[in-house]
């Protein structure tokens, strides 16, 4: 039996490559790409007036 | 190239993307464009986030769910997709 | 009317929204349109999502800082503005 | 004394008057409110021919 890792585990090389090539995996990277790039091209623009909000306008400390 | 790939690519590749990243929801990693340490900290950090957020929005409504996060910071957006049993965390640099 | 209820009053107004809550960083409820026990739902669950959120970003990067928080859900979306020591919360529901 | 509650307190409402009334409180309900306007306006439907996603089309439990 393996010891059990006290560190988070990582994913072996063999396990990454499965979920890379498993349909479920390249569904959700074609929804979540589409949603994702939709995001992007947003004009996503309400705070670039306001990124140097009040809290940069205070005394620094 | 795979059709993976070339979808990461096509993102990494859009305007004022920093990085992507790719885990499974317990913040184990997949892909990434970021360097190693960011990327595992991205994935540890916001998959704790996307937990959180999830069971947050279910308290409030059992029959609600988790769509999309976004978290607009000083310095760039992270942009989060959680599906299935992966999140898909874009890092985006806003308009100059 | 004072000038805090009239803002209350406007951007409860606006389309789609289905309430507004404000609170301080601690999560203690300051004012609200929702009812009160949901308003305390919210004003406790999305103080601490912030909190962490907040840590995350600085954690990432100590001279980042959190500006909004963008929470999309199935039914609606959950909006997000943390500033000073006060977080404006507000429920709007996806155009249909 | 008072007794430390074991629940989350609540503001006192001569507590929230004060918060309500401080200069501090009203800048930030200025600014956050205009953030929010802003980002109430934006054309923010990237999601929506994905709000019901492929979660949704999978067979129900």
């Amino acid at each position: 039996e393996a010891v059990i890792p006290q560190e988070v585990p990582e994913l072996t090389d063999e396990e990454r490559k499965a979920i890379l090539h498993s349909t479920d995996f390249v569904e959700f990277l074609d929804h979540s790409s589409k949603i994702l790039e939709r995001a992007m091209s947003e004009r996503y623009d309400f705070m670039k007036d306001y990124t140097l909000g009040l809290d940069d306008t205070t005394e620094a400390v | 190239m795979s059709e993976v790939e070339e979808t990461i690519r096509r993102l990494s590749a859009k305007k004022n993307v920093q990085g992507v990243v790719i885990v499974n929801q317990l913040g184990l990693m997949i892909r990434s464009t970021l360097d190693a340490s960011l990327a595992k900290q991205y994935a540890t950090l916001m998959s704790d986030l996307v937990r959180m957020a999830r069971d947050s929005v279910t308290q409030l409504d059992a029959e609600n769910e988790l769509k999309f996060l976004r978290i607009r910071t000083k310095k760039h957006e992270i942009m989060i997709c959680p599906e299935r049993e992966y999140l898909m965390i874009v890092v985006q640099t806003p308009e100059a």
